[in-house]
């Protein structure tokens, strides 16, 4: 398991090959965000990324155990810059090694919506009308939503 | 007592500090009492933390509900629901 | 858009660097799968991946169209191998990139539960007790089943 | 008429031949057909081809149903359930 919270950039490549080598693992799931030139209609120039230091790890390291309590997880990566990024930066990389495809899928995507609404992280983009927070999106709250649904005997 | 409080992102531009030691009257034991304290400061911190706003709390670097309890030296932080990833 | 079917391994990394390289893209979702030493309760040495030249490339071109109609797929690579293969060996890549995670997540998985039940190649695992067909597996067909219940107006 | 019949993977090797120019008979026209045209060769034929088992088929490399018409020319394909990716 390797958890990092940093202001360089990151190799997905080298990130991939990394993951424990052994031959029990016949799956790898992989997530890579970018900053997009466009965001709710308005051009992005750069982006800055703002943390809590030392709570984003221990935020990480939480939903990385959730996964591991749900889904066979033999390995897994989570990398997420802060600072300024320009687009088609890379911000953050999940990957998760497993026996089969369908519990790396799951807890890839798991890890990435969990991360979303539950690391504290926040974008502000500089545009053309000037700087903004951007906005939690409801979509993330239920894209996250979902895996509760299906944890049993919750509500 | 006395606690550490952290505020980030947008709500930490519209208070205007990212960080402050407060000395909390007796009264003061919950998240929710942490917050209505700053509210009655007024001005900034009325509006940024408002109970019509969206706020987000942790205490000690865990997210943390309005009825959770804090205690002397614990760091507490406010935010906006997050962006990341 | 890439697919090949080849003999020779990949580097996930300068594919994924690939794939097309605008900034409208914020989500590359990507799979590897790799060749396990274990299979059935059965150590394998080697594994020969046959495939049936011509129809496979046709076939993979099929789910790929199919995905980008159901999701936002900005672009995507697809590479299967086939031949002899080792435990820990790469066998397939399937990523996607698109606007949104979402999306990506979802082409991706859907590309690999496809590929997994439409393309055709077959597995043949050398183990201690001789060479044996991989079978195919009830639990494929589920994972392929579930994208097409989600299709508007099917039964 | 004139078809080409590929075999693959476990079945290849049970009816030891992975390809071959057939000339069919004029009741033949559909993948159903063929399939017993086959069966009645008898011996490995009939256990590789035989209706209870799971047989998967392609025209012209394209998954195809039992019903499938088949015509002159065609590249018709016999093969196990794949087991790739």
């Amino acid at each position: 398991m390797k958890i990092l919270v940093q202001r360089e950039d990151f190799d997905v490549g080298a990130e991939i090959r990394a993951l424990a080598g052994h031959a029990r693992i016949g799956a790898v799931a992989s997530f890579i965000g970018l900053v997009r030139d466009l965001n709710d209609g308005s051009a992005v120039a750069t982006m800055t990324l703002e943390h809590y230091p030392g709570m984003t790890e221990k935020a990480i390291e939480g939903i990385v155990a959730q996964a591991k309590g749900r889904w066979e997880v033999l390995d897994c990566t989570v990398i997420h810059r802060f600072g300024e990024l320009k687009p088609a930066d890379q911000i953050v990389l999940v990957a998760v090694a497993s026996g089969h495809r369908g519990d790396a899928f799951a807890a890839c995507e798991f890890i990435m919506d969990y991360l979303k609404t539950r690391a504290p992280f926040w974008k502000k983009e500089q545009t053309p009308q000037g700087a903004r927070w951007v906005e939690a999106r409801a979509t993330d709250d239920e894209a996250a939503g979902r895996w509760q649904r299906k944890e049993p005997g919750a509500a | 007592m006395k606690v550490k409080v952290l505020y980030f992102a947008g709500l930490r531009e519209q208070v205007g500090s990212s960080s402050e030691e407060l000395e909390l009257p007796a009264g003061v034991s919950t998240l929710a009492g942490l917050r209505s304290h700053l509210v009655a400061r007024g001005g900034v911190w009325q509006s940024a933390l408002a109970e019509t706003r969206l706020v987000r709390m942790a205490v000690n670097q865990q997210m943390a509900q309005a009825a959770s309890a804090i205690r002397s030296g614990d760091e507490v932080a406010f935010f906006p629901p997050v962006t990341g990833g």
